[in-house]
């Protein structure tokens, strides 16, 4: 992405701060919800959540994924589609064993 | 990460032959490499054929040298023999078979083909090769280590590798340099080939083997990460005394293991599994396309149906990510996951099915030259058949719990990787020797050569299967001397060892052959097959930066005996006449 | 339609099933194989250079191949909903109740396979990995009520024809496979975990090694010295009916001479072998010898060999065993 | 012939070839680092008992906001190339840097401590598995750290020749800087807080 202008240069910075506030902000929040201790899945789920939306803030804008070009877009999703698969393939195997 | 080579045209020996960036010298470099380490996989297997057939008597001559702590009075012991075939596998197939069909023919024919002036990344492309050599080296060091190299099968699973002799740390640490070397690599092709294309040549204008480097070199990038973390956790439960793959109660030789215990054995052949089987794929694609390259010069028509190669190319690249475990069926598995496994193994055979099927039908309405590549390429087809339709009865669970582990295995995948892909890099090598050389392989000798390996190969391979419907299990020692259920098959182990020795004789003439026509092979004109391809279209050898003018493609890749032109074949960057 | 493939014989009740599979597989292959090649030949002869100077640019038009595609597609669907997922099925999930089978433990170990039956009060007595010694490889603990009556063998699995049996599968050390060929049975061992596993053994192990025999001619001196290594299927009896080679025992050349003499001209003569135990899973320099023996008894041998085991039991059952 | 599409992206991809190097060369490091999230689930799954709250939460907090921190800094300093700032590039990039050596230094300090009290690997698969996560992320901080210096120090120099390139460098160099600061925030809430 070349925003050659200064302008808009200016404009991502502004961005950019933001972004940075929200992290900082999420990641409080996930900290004080860890101390609540809340039962385990509840306390699995909103912590994945949160990493996962702090996550894509920094994917999308500091590596400015949601401007990318599609080929991009599909080599990540390829690896998207096998992390998942290795992630959840061995659990399957693991949860349906003979007994 | 870009390489700015502007002044390279006069660069000293260093820089030119050793630490070069042309993708053709890094092609032969991994070229000669790569053999070699073929070779001395082989001569490991010739060795271990003298114990299986042999078992318990002194191997002759080279058994004195092997020192008595891995056969004392030339006799082999079984540590020894577990050594020799760990190291086979491995060697064949990460520091054999892969870098030959990826290193050396992906590296020196591809960007040629896509008309580029080099690799996208020439410095990555030199490291790639340097830490391949590393991990080879590392590889070899292991032999020499207390205990001897690593000797849990190439498949290392825990708890045996866990509590293995050194050998498997070094092994370990070769994986990691050869995992590396195939990321850096596969990263370099996939940027080349998306971005270096020639003017016009469009996705569906490439060679079909550009195609099958392109799929191999996702399977690479996507498959080798998992196994790269198993190695890193294999090395902590080794080297840290972590417990990843090890159980808590493990007793071994009346001793309780003192680890905190907790982890998975299985943990670990999902991740190996996870790389292994995309990998074997890694081992075929490459072969495919070379011999679909051959096939259409040699029959001098187009590839019947090659989008729909392409697309089951894809495909077959796409599910050999989630078919890994039907290595696994015996570990316990309940209906449901066996079924999915089973299901999408029956599936993948589909596209290998269209590939095959596609080339075999391409040689119709053909003008076939029956030239030496040919020969091997063709040989390909029914010798990949036969490993292919024996994959069949081992992807249905049922039917692989007698076949599980046993010999028939041996001999599916080696009729597919054997006289399957080494025939096909036999093919690529006496095909494109005269592009590299100016000059051509000789013919009679190419002739003895595949003759010899064609009745060989068979006369090795074609006996496991019986061997292992009788239920002998692999890698053992005495070949199965020990068990009742193996004497009647058992005569055949020594069969199958001399076509091992005979097979290594027939190499004779083609070693000697392709080092004679370097030098005194017949001069042959630039495009000596008569090819449509771009590599053809550059002087011979090619000079640094490949092409003296910038290529532009006009037509598909094997336009041969269009109706209505003289000339049998079109060469794709000839422009349309108006 | 199983015979041409060169398998090991069978004696358990689902071996024929997956034998059955392995076979329409095989000729499923055969087919194909033969289909292509025979096509791959003709072309290669028909359209060699010399027949066939200038090739024809567009080749094969017909779309005959896809079909013969979608037919593999098919019939490997076939195979896998009709034959595998079923046969699968009935492997890892039907198991029988074990009031009315054999119930077993078998723990292997670098290299041999440890087996445990849990005696007449039908359960295991507790183990115990700190009570492992060299003469307690199953780490028994021989105090526990449970195990007093508990049978433990080394390599040795005997059980009785006709009776489901249930085995536990587990380990000591590394990944084995427990392989038994002559009942179609594999299962790896996987450490920290027990499997279980069951078959049916319809047949004795007499009877299969009876079934591997092959006829001998009888010809003097020139009788095939392969005779002397295996062993009557049978009791031979001379014309007086007095026995002269007894069911079971190895030829010895002596005996040629008589059993011709009573007008025997061909005898049928077995391996002298029994049913195994294999390993199938490599596992250390041993992995090439860790065979142990299955015995497959009529009720009455089992139960004659489990009385004896039973006398073999230690009286003052309150020390583990010495 | 010379390599096209260093550094003007090539029309029918709209990209120059470090970049989509780069983002497949993190294709495969989601496969890396998805390998041993998965042995984590498998093993805490398989586990009798799993601590909780066990590793030093302040620490990792902090160290949580400096990566974050170092994030922003990172992308600044591709910011102010573009501005045709170089000045200010050098400073952000400075910080770049020594936040992440920040970073290290408190892991250090966690490392430390955990190994006096004899929480090493071979206590349990819980330390295992955080040890060689944390070890695996530090040394692609490490790498990551090393690049950066080199762009800040020697290899700078391309922005008098090439700004152009320079530039690209930089927001390659960027892309995988985040990439790690990303895995952390993933491994944070799964080492730390669950
Ligand atoms: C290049 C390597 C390669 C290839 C291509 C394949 C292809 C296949 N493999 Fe193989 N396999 C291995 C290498 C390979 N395999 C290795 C190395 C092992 C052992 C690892 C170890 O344990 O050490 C193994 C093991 C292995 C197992 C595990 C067995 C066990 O351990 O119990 C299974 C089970 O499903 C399997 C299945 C298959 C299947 C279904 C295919 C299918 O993709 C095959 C599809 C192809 C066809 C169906 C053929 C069609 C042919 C034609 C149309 C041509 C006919 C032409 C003429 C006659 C002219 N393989
Ligand atoms: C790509 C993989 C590959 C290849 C090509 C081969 C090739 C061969 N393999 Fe290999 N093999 C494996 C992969 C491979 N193998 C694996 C993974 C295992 C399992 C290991 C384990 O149990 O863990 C195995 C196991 C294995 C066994 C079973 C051992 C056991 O279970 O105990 C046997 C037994 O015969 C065997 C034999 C052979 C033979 C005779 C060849 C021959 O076909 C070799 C042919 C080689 C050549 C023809 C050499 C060509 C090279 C040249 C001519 C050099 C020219 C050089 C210059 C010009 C410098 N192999
Ligand atoms: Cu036990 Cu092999
Ligand atoms: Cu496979």
């Amino acid at each position: 992405m070349d925003a050659s202008h200064a302008e808009d240069v200016r404009k991502h910075v502004r961005i950019y701060v933001s972004v940075f506030v929200a992290l900082l902000t999420l990641t409080v929040v996930t900290v004080t919800i860890s101390y609540l201790n809340l039962s385990v899945v509840p306390a699995i789920i909103v912590a994945l959540v949160i990493a996962s939306v702090k996550g894509s803030l920094v994917a999308s804008y500091f590596m400015h994924l949601i401007s990318e070009k599609k080929l991009i877009y599909a080599a990540l999703g390829l690896a998207a589609v096998f992390f998942l698969a290795l992630i959840f393939l061995p659990l399957l195997a693991m949860s349906d064993r003979i007994h | 990460m870009e390489g700015n080579h502007d002044h390279e045209h006069h660069l000293g020996f260093w820089r030119k032959y050793v630490f070069s960036q042309d993708h053709k010298v890094i092609g032969i470099q991994y070229g000669f490499t790569s053999l070699l380490f073929l070779l001395f996989g082989f001569t490991l297997m010739m060795v271990m054929r003298w114990q299986l057939a042999y078992p318990g008597q002194p191997i002759p001559i080279i058994g004195s040298w092997l020192g008595d702590d891995r056969a004392p009075q030339g006799i082999m012991l079984p540590e020894f023999y577990n050594q020799l075939g760990a190291m086979h596998g491995t060697i064949m197939v990460f520091l054999g078979i892969v870098p030959l069909a990826v290193g050396a023919f992906g590296n020196y024919v591809m960007p040629l083909q896509i008309g580029a002036p080099d690799m996208a990344f020439p410095k990555l492309n030199m490291m790639s090769y340097w830490v391949y050599f590393l991990g080879g080296v590392t590889m070899l060091s292991s032999f020499v280590m207390p205990g001897g190299a690593a000797n849990s099968g190439w498949t290392s699973y825990p708890p045996l590798s866990d509590i293995a002799t050194t050998g498997q740390t070094v092994w370990l640490c070769g994986m990691v340099f050869l995992i590396t070397s195939s990321l850096l690599g596969s990263i370099n092709f996939i940027v080349t080939i998306v971005q270096l294309r020639a003017k016009g040549l469009t996705f569906m204008r490439l060679p079909f083997f550009v195609w099958a480097q392109f799929v191999t070199s996702f399977l690479l990038l996507l498959a080798f990460p998992p196994l790269e973390a198993a190695g890193v956790l294999q090395l902590m439960d080794r080297l840290a005394g972590s417990s990843f793959f090890l159980p808590s109660g493990l007793v071994v030789t009346g001793q309780p293991l003192n680890v905190s215990g907790g982890g998975s054995p299985l943990l670990w052949q999902h991740l190996f599994w996870f790389l292994a089987h995309p990998e074997v794929y890694v081992l075929i694609l490459p072969a495919m396309g070379i011999v679909a390259e051959i096939i259409a010069n040699n029959t001098r028509k187009p590839l019947w149906g090659y989008k729909s190669m392409v697309y089951a190319a894809i495909f077959l690249g796409f599910m050999s990510f989630i078919v890994w475990a039907h290595h696994m069926f015996m570990t316990g598995m309940g209906t449901i996951i066996s079924t999915f496994f089973q299901t999408t193994t029956m599936i993948i055979s589909i596209p290998s099915v269209i590939i095959l099927t596609a080339l075999l039908i391409s040689l119709w309405g053909g003008s076939i030259r029956f030239t030496t590549p040919m020969l091997f390429a063709l040989a390909f087809l029914p010798m990949f058949g036969i490993g292919g339709l024996t994959g069949l009865p081992l992807g249905l669970s049922a039917t692989d719990i007698p076949l599980h582990d046993t010999y028939y295995v041996i001999g599916h995948f080696h009729y597919v990787v054997a006289p399957g892909t080494i025939f096909a890099l036999f093919a690529g090598i006496y095909h494109w020797f005269p592009k590299l050389t100016g000059r051509k392989m000789n013919e009679v000798l190419g002739r003895i050569h595949f003759f010899g390996s064609f009745v060989c190969m068979n006369a090795i391979f074609m006996p496991m299967f019986i061997v292992g419907l009788a239920g002998v299990s692999r890698r053992l020692w005495d070949g199965g001397a020990q068990y009742a259920h193996a004497q009647p098959v058992l005569h055949w182990n020594a069969f199958m060892s001399m076509g091992a020795w005979t097979l290594g004789l027939f190499q004779l003439p083609f070693i000697f052959n392709l080092f004679w026509s370097i030098w005194k092979g017949k001069k042959v004109e630039e495009n000596h097959w008569q090819a449509t391809t771009l590599e053809w279209a550059t002087p011979t050898p090619p000079p640094h930066g490949n092409f003296l003018t910038v290529p532009e493609v006009y037509r598909p890749p094997y336009e041969y005996s269009v109706p209505g032109q003289k000339r049998d074949f079109i060469p794709q960057n000839q422009p349309m006449e108006a | 339609m199983r015979e041409l493939l060169p398998l090991p014989v069978d004696g358990s009740a689902h071996g024929i099933a997956i034998d059955n599979m392995l076979a329409i597989i095989h000729w499923l292959m055969l087919i194909l194989f033969v289909g292509w090649g025979a096509f791959f030949v003709y072309t290669l002869i028909r359209f060699r250079r010399k027949r066939n100077p200038r090739a024809d640019y567009m080749g094969v038009k017909s779309h005959v191949s896809s079909y013969l595609e979608v037919a593999l597609a098919l019939f490997e669907a076939v195979l896998l909903v009709g034959f595998a997922i079923p046969l699968w099925a009935k492997r890892v999930n039907d198991f029988p109740g074990e009031k009315d089978a054999t119930v077993v433990r078998v723990v292997a170990e670098q290299f041999a396979w440890n087996v445990h039956y849990p005696g007449a009060d039908g359960v295991f007595g507790r183990t115990s990995i700190s009570l492992i010694t060299d003469d307690n490889p199953l780490g028994l603990d021989r105090t526990d009520p449970n195990a007093k009556d508990d049978i433990t063998t080394i390599n040795q699995l005997h059980v009785p024809v006709g009776k489901p049996v249930i085995i536990r599968l587990s380990t000591k050390d590394v990944i084995h496979s427990f392989n038994l060929p002559t009942m179609r049975v594999k299962q790896d061992a996987i450490p920290g975990q027990v499997i279980p596993l069951w078959f049916t053994p319809v047949k004795t192990t007499d009877q299969l090694v009876a079934e591997m025999a092959e006829p001998f001619e009888l010809k003097g001196d020139g009788t095939s010295p392969k005779l002397f290594e295996r062993i009557a299927i049978g009791d031979l009896a001379g014309k007086d009916s007095a026995v002269i080679v007894k069911k079971g025992d190895v030829f010895t050349s002596d005996v040629v001479k008589p059993l011709m003499d009573a007008g025997y001209t061909s005898i049928m003569a077995a391996p002298n072998v029994t049913t195994e135990i294999a390993c199938a899973q490599l596992c250390g320099l041993g992995h090439y010898r860790m065979r142990g023996y299955l015995s497959v008894d009529t009720k009455e041998a089992y139960a004659a060999w489990m009385a004896d085991q039973v006398s073999q039991l230690p009286h003052d059952s309150t020390t583990t065993i010495p | 012939m010379e390599i096209p599409y260093t550094v003007k992206a090539r029309p029918d991809t709209g990209l120059v070839n470090a970049k989509l190097g780069v983002w497949l060369f993190l294709a495969s490091e989601v496969m890396l680092f998805g390998a041993l999230f998965s042995s984590y689930i498998l093993l805490r799954i398989g586990s009798v008992e799993w601590p909780h709250h066990v590793l030093d939460v302040p620490l990792a907090t902090i160290n949580t906001a400096v990566l974050i921190s170092s994030s922003i800094t990172m992308v600044m300093s591709w910011a102010s190339l573009m501005e045709k700032n170089f000045g200010k590039y050098r400073r952000f990039m400075g910080a770049t840097i020594l936040l992440g050596l920040v970073f290290l230094i408190i892991k250090y300090f966690e490392y430390t401590h955990h190994f006096a009290a004899g929480e090493i690997p071979s206590k349990s698969t819980f330390f295992a598995i955080y040890f060689t996560m944390t070890g695996l992320h530090g040394l692609h901080v490490i790498g990551g750290m090393i690049v950066n210096s080199y762009f800040w120090g020697p290899g700078s120099k391309m922005w008098k020749t090439q700004p152009e390139r320079f530039t690209n460098r930089i927001e390659v160099a960027g892309l995988y800087w985040h990439f790690v600061d990303l895995v952390w925030i993933f491994l944070f809430p799964v080492l730390y807080l669950l």
